[in-house]
């Protein structure tokens, strides 16, 4: 009897199979696109070897949805497209269109709900990031909210075609970067400027002493006897506020309402094309949380994509740009002050150094 | 009905153009009474300026070691609906394709087990619903499982493959990164539900050095679609890209090589001095194509800052036949995986990375220990120090 | 008067058309004895495959702690020319310029009280007589001293400098590179006879970044010119290089910020985006010049590989004004050598080198400790991992 | 009567005073160069802006030199230009000529009594070197031997401008790399391949112990206690065979016969011309030492060049050509085989590796 009932419980039925949702069309051509061409920052249309077309509607997403999103979208899909849809690696909706005609009625449906349909070309892409104050303990700063906020700003820059680029924004709550963050054009991390507390007792209960040790970066960890029992001391000389200390051990919390903020990054990416990828350098180290709508970041990713926007060349990604004008002369543009903390100090801190005489004078 | 709870500040990020997350919020809200907790503790770290939840703690269901991250809130009186809001991870479908009756019924289970929230998708490339108490979670599993769903990755496990559209909608696709993402996710079913390494482990699969699904960047290996023989060239259409822009400005001079140059009008490409960085192709998609010769670069390594610095993917495999493999079931990359995971298991510590274990034992080490051949394609130039640890076997 | 040692193997190197250091030592052994030994001693190391010296060893002169190295012979009775064998460095006239006369009477000198071998120069540019022994030491010492020359660096002091022939012989120079070179020689003296550093301290003075003297390689401070205005062009002589050669090809496509192009005719220069790395002048020095406020990067740490790996020069001070700082005696530069000198004495520990102690404790603790602001010239690019560490001071 | 003694012994009298070196021409014209011209490989003119011109002949030198061969060029300085000359950094001889009648009269000299004219524009440099078994106690190989051995090979190349650009070689005898040999576009470097042999009674009376230990770049030296007194250990497992220990410790010998030699580097540079300095980088990592004439390492400098004046464009660098067609294709061309030994295991290994799929197929 109880075998019974645990053979009708299901598990690890693995991964669904996707040729279930592959449009017809998309199955004939499986393999055999010849080539793209991109109709505005809504629409692109991809051509078959033999001359078959699919139309694709990208459609802007918070990627934190509700179940009445998720029928809006597929009500959308229903009417214009066989129901196929598919969500993009940043998160946005792609509706798949076989038939031309269904294209514009679509988008303006899309634009009648309040939609936004965009993100296709030299654009803003939309900004990938993480759970911040809605759902993550570790946070340093709220994600979502601050999304919104420069997405809001930036808004004509997913709709409308004139960047240089695609513009690769992406944003993480805390230095354990769930992301890309890394190696994006613009990166915003949420940062911690405060050693952690300890709470000697309920570390005792709760965390293990060598792994809370062996997770900090900078050896700032070290065994301690409190109370005469077995604990931890950081030496803050040392500690870099990184928080992964409290990843481990929760008994060493980070969050610090007045010292916590956001710090800015450019000029990473990932492609291959034409440049290796490349990880995103400090733009400015600290910038304080400012809800609801984070006026500081918003206008410090404007700063930088404007002066992208006037300097770089066609094509030239943030990155690209600023290693063609020198650093130097991005920290002038931007106005940015270039601090001590710009010059690393970490593990590899030796192989960022300028080690030749060029330099813009 | 009125709101159960004041949110000024949350209120003004329901202004300008770009969709609101806490419109979303509200309409989850709407049907659930947690998620109005949720948006009335969301508004307090609004104003405090802290988040609001507790570290950590236990979710998941029977038989499964991942596949639910879990989360408390800090005041379980003052918002009851949230006292547990633990998410719950669903392997996706490759590439993010779906049909509109799957997702709606998505949906439904996401209002009746949970706060009617769902991330599409997470950083990973899981689905996420968010907002489910324990209690529930049993039976949101066997409801996504009648769907043909799985639960995904979290903790020290395999995490949820994830990769590009390659060949379902992408002309640039050097194999069918699909295909090997759902083969693999099948294969490895068990590291994925049952957390057993000494960190997590990310697989991603590109179809060409674009990299749409970051592979480099966030995946302790990644597979990057490439091709081994001559760029195909259709002079009429490079003639043609000619007239509309500066192709010898924006796509020769960029070419990292400079592999590439006009013989009277011809495009001439020294594809020996090719590297595969597909920016030519994707000026000119119409006009180059990569060659037959299909396969995939595979890096390893790459990962997020802590706690040794964040890491790219470093080219590990310079060509692999994959498409080959494909025919065998990629037995020869899951031999090579699992004398990875061996080797990882045996020389690597709690908390590390396979990229930090290799950093830490040194990449000839890692070789020998999974049975590579060192290649200069490994290395951006050889050594310059002169410390060299001559060994008596090859004296 | 036959050869007193056979030297089959040394007689090899006898043939072929490059000039011969074995005839050069068999021209010194004819007048010496003990370079007769030393021709021995080295034929039997080609025949053994190693050296045949002691480890090092004192010599010295009195008063000094540095000028001389001690070398003993490994079989001082079947050699007793060399049983002693120490090499004199003397601190060369700068940019190794000299006449006859002298020359004369320093080779009088090494063969009067040395082996009648010399060196010109060591790698550091000392002229060395090889083949001294203690007992000569004072002797030479006083008899170089009279033609107005000393002793130059070794062991742990400053080395002595060197410099490039600069505004003597080069129009590449942007500022005087002997005077300079002379001035400090002279001004540290005492830091160059009598070790008290933790370690060796080299400085090198190159007019341009060309580094003829190969400062960025090879010494713990070097001085590169360069220039802050504008490149000064002759369109005439441009022109004229652009019927000789294809200037696109060669030198505007190899600038490295691709900050040149034509205008027509006319070339054009992005000043602000020159890093005055020489390329275009040198390939077109009748048609380019270095602008009119000329002065000198400030590059710091070089050194050979032991015991940390090589390290190049890195970029201190981007524009030292030094023509200026020339006016007042150097002393804005001696007021930071000295700084850095107490902070290497401070921090430092035996036997490491600046440049390792920089890298040891960080860039920014080193500006703090000599007074000098962090600038962005100073980095390649500015920091990619997320390890700030925020001070209270700037909060 | 001591005092005056002391009086009368000239000490720190400091450097000599160029000025009294400077031809008048030279003196004249200090700061005003307008160009120079480069003649034949072995003459070139310096133009001054007021149309005044200096010439100068440049001649190969070994370095290590005689009395007699400083009498040889004093005599010809003061045939043809008053006594004037110098020496270069790479420690050629250069002699300043004022009168143009007399370049031609002096070169011929110098070639009739044997020695080398050349040494300008695009050749093989002389190749900067250092002590060897001449006179240094930590050589794994002779210096003069090797350079002599290689530039009897080059000689066309010294004397006769058909390189790419100048090429510049040098050697050293041991790690310790006395000169910028880390950076040459080609390096030979003298190597140990056994550990050291540790005389634990002379270390007790020779050797500082902490010092000892601090040398290592591995941290392989470790203390012990030998025969009940203090000494050290070596790991032999993790040592590099670099003599850095022998450099403090004379009681730590590494020299070996059989297992010493010399490893061949390229594509260094120091020069900011065009890109920034960079180091050698290893090419082979061991040929034995083979004197009096040292073939291999002749034959392996011969393969390198040969591949780099058929590859490289006008203009470029060893270093630069190499960068332009990638190390695998420099491993194919020379037939060097890349082995385990290339891949970087040091202090930042890690830092060299190919984060990017770019690679030729
Ligand atoms: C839909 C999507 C793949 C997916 O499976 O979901 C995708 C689709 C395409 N990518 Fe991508 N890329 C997508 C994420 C990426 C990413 C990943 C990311 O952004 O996190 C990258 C690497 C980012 C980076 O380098 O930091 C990426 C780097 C590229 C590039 C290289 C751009 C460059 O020059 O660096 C190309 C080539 C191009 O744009 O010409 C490319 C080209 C394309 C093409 C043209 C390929 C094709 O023929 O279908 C597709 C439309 C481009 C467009 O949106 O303008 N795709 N693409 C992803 C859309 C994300 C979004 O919603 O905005
Ligand atoms: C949900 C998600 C962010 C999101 O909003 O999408 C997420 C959320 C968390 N991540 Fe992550 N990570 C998520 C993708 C990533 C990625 C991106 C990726 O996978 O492509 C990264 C960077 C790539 C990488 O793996 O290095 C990432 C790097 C981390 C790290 C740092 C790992 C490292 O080795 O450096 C941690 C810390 C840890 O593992 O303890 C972490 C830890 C966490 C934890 C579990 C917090 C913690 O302290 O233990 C977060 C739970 C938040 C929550 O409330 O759900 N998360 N995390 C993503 C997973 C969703 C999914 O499964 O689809
Ligand atoms: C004579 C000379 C080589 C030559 O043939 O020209 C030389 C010879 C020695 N050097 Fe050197 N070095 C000489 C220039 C250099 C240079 C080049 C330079 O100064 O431009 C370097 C590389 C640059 C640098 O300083 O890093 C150099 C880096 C070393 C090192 C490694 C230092 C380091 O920090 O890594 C050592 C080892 C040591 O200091 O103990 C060393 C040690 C030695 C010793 C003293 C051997 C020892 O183990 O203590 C050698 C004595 C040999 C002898 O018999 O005379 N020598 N040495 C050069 C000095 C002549 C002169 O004063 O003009
Ligand atoms: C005489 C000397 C300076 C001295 O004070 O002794 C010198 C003299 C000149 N150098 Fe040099 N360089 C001298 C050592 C160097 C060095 C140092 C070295 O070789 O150790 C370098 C850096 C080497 C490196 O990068 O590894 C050096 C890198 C240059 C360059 C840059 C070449 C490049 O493209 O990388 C130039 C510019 C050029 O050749 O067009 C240059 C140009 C020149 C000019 C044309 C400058 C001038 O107008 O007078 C001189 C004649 C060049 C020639 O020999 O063809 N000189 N030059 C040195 C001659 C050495 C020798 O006997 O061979
Ligand atoms: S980035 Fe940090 S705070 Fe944000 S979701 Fe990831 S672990 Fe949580
Ligand atoms: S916050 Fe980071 S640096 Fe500070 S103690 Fe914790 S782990 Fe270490
Ligand atoms: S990675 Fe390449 S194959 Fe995949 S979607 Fe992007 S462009 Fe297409
Ligand atoms: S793919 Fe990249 S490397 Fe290859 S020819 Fe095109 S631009 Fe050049
Ligand atoms: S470094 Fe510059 S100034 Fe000095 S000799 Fe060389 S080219 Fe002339
Ligand atoms: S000096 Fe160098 S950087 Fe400046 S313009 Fe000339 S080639 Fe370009
Ligand atoms: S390189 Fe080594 S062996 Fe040669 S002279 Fe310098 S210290 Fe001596
Ligand atoms: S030879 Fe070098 S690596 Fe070996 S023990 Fe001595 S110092 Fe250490």
């Amino acid at each position: 009897m109880a075998e019974e009932v645990k053979k009708k419980r299901l598990t690890d039925i693995g991964p669904h199979d996707y040729n279930e949702y592959l449009s017809p069309t998309i199955k004939k051509n499986y393999g055999k696109w010849a080539y793209h061409e991109i109709i505005d920052t809504g629409t692109m249309v991809h051509v078959a070897e033999n001359g078959d077309k699919l139309y694709t509607v990208r459609m802007g997403s918070p990627r934190l949805v509700s179940g009445s999103f998720v029928r809006d979208i597929c009500d959308i899909a229903d009417k214009y497209c066989g129901g196929h849809l598919r969500f993009t690696t940043r998160n946005n909706v792609e509706f798949l269109i076989e038939d031309e005609k269904n294209v514009e009625p679509l988008k303006k449906d899309l634009e009648k709900m309040g939609y936004n349909v965009g993100g296709i070309g030299n654009i803003v892409a939309n900004i990938v990031h993480t759970q911040g104050w809605v759902h993550c303990h570790t946070s340093a700063s709220d994600a979502s909210g601050v999304v919104k906020s420069v997405m809001d700003e930036l808004y004509e820059y997913f709709v409308e075609d004139k960047l240089p680029s695609k513009t690769r924004i992406a944003f993480a709550c805390c230095l354990n970067m769930c992301g890309s963050v890394s190696s994006s054009d613009i990166a915003i991390v949420g940062t911690h400027r405060k050693p952690p507390r300890i709470d000697a007792e309920r570390l005792r209960n709760l965390c293990e002493i060598p792994s809370t040790i062996a997770a900090c970066p900078t050896n700032s960890i070290r065994p301690d006897t409190v109370d005469g029992k077995p604990g931890v001391k950081v030496n803050e000389e040392t500690c870099v506020f990184c928080g992964s200390c409290y990843t481990v051990c929760p008994a060493m919390p980070i969050a610090n309402a007045e010292n916590d903020g956001l710090s800015i990054w450019v000029g990473g990416k990932v492609s291959n094309a034409r440049t290796k990828p490349t990880f995103s350098k400090l733009a400015i180290p600290f910038i304080p949380n400012e809800p609801p709508r984070w006026p500081g970041v918003v206008n410090a990713v404007k700063t930088i994509l404007n002066a992208y926007k006037d300097g770089a060349e066609p094509g030239e990604r943030v990155g690209e740009w600023i290693e063609r004008i020198g650093w130097p002369r991005f920290f002038k543009i931007t106005g940015f002050p270039f601090t001590k903390y710009h010059i690393d100090d970490f593990r590899l801190a030796e192989t960022t150094m300028n080690y030749s005489s060029h330099t813009r004078l | 009905m009125g709101k159960k709870h004041q949110t000024p500040l949350l209120d003004e990020l329901k202004k300008g153009k770009w969709i609101s997350f806490v419109k979303e919020i509200e309409r989850a809200a709407e049907k659930s009474e947690r998620t109005e907790d949720l948006l009335g503790q969301v508004e307090e770290s609004y104003r405090d300026k802290v988040n609001h939840w507790k570290h950590g703690g236990m979710a998941g269901v029977k038989g499964y070691g991942a596949g639910m991250v879990g989360r408390f809130s800090e005041f379980p009186e003052k918002y009851p609906g949230i006292k547990e809001c633990h998410s719950m991870r669903i392997i996706p479908s490759a590439g993010f394709f779906y049909n509109s009756d799957f997702l709606r019924k998505l949906a439904d289970i996401s209002e009746k087990h949970a706060g009617g929230l769902l991330n599409f998708h997470g950083a990973t490339g899981n689905i996420q619903i968010l907002g489910m108490s324990q209690a529930e979670a049993e039976d949101a599993f066997q409801a996504i499982a009648e769907l043909g769903f799985d639960l995904g990755g979290s903790g020290s496990d395999l995490r949820t493959p994830s990769c590009c559209a390659g060949q379902a909608r992408c002309e640039f696709a050097n194999y069918d990164t699909m295909k090997i993402c759902y083969n693999l996710t099948e294969e490895y079913q068990d590291e994925l539900h049952r957390p057993a390494f000494n960190y997590k482990f990310k697989l991603k699969f590109s179809g060409c050095a674009n990299d749409c699904v970051a592979s480099a960047a966030r995946s302790d290996l990644a597979f990057i679609g490439t091709w081994k023989d001559k760029i195909k060239i259709n002079q009429d259409e490079v003639k043609n890209y000619t007239k509309k822009f500066n192709v010898q400005k924006y796509v020769l001079d960029k070419c990292p090589t400079k592999c590439m140059w006009f013989e009277g009008e011809n495009l001439v490409i020294d594809d020996e001095n090719c590297v595969k960085c597909m920016h030519c192709i994707n000026e000119m998609p119409k006009a180059l194509r990569a060659g037959d010769e299909k396969g995939a670069s595979i890096l390893i390594g790459a990962k997020a800052p802590l706690v040794t610095g964040p890491r790219m993917g470093m080219m590990l495999v310079p060509f692999y036949d994959i498409n080959e493999d494909a025919k065998n079931d990629y037995e020869w990359l899951k031999g090579l995986i699992s004398n990875m995971w061996e080797f990882w298991d045996e020389y690597g510590v709690s908390r590390e990375r396979i990229g930090e274990l290799i950093g830490r034992v040194g990449l000839n080490t890692f070789l020998e220990g999974v049975g590579l051949e060192p290649v200069p394609e490994m290395v951006e130039h050889p050594r310059s120090n002169p410390f060299i640890k001559f060994t008596e076997d090859e004296d």
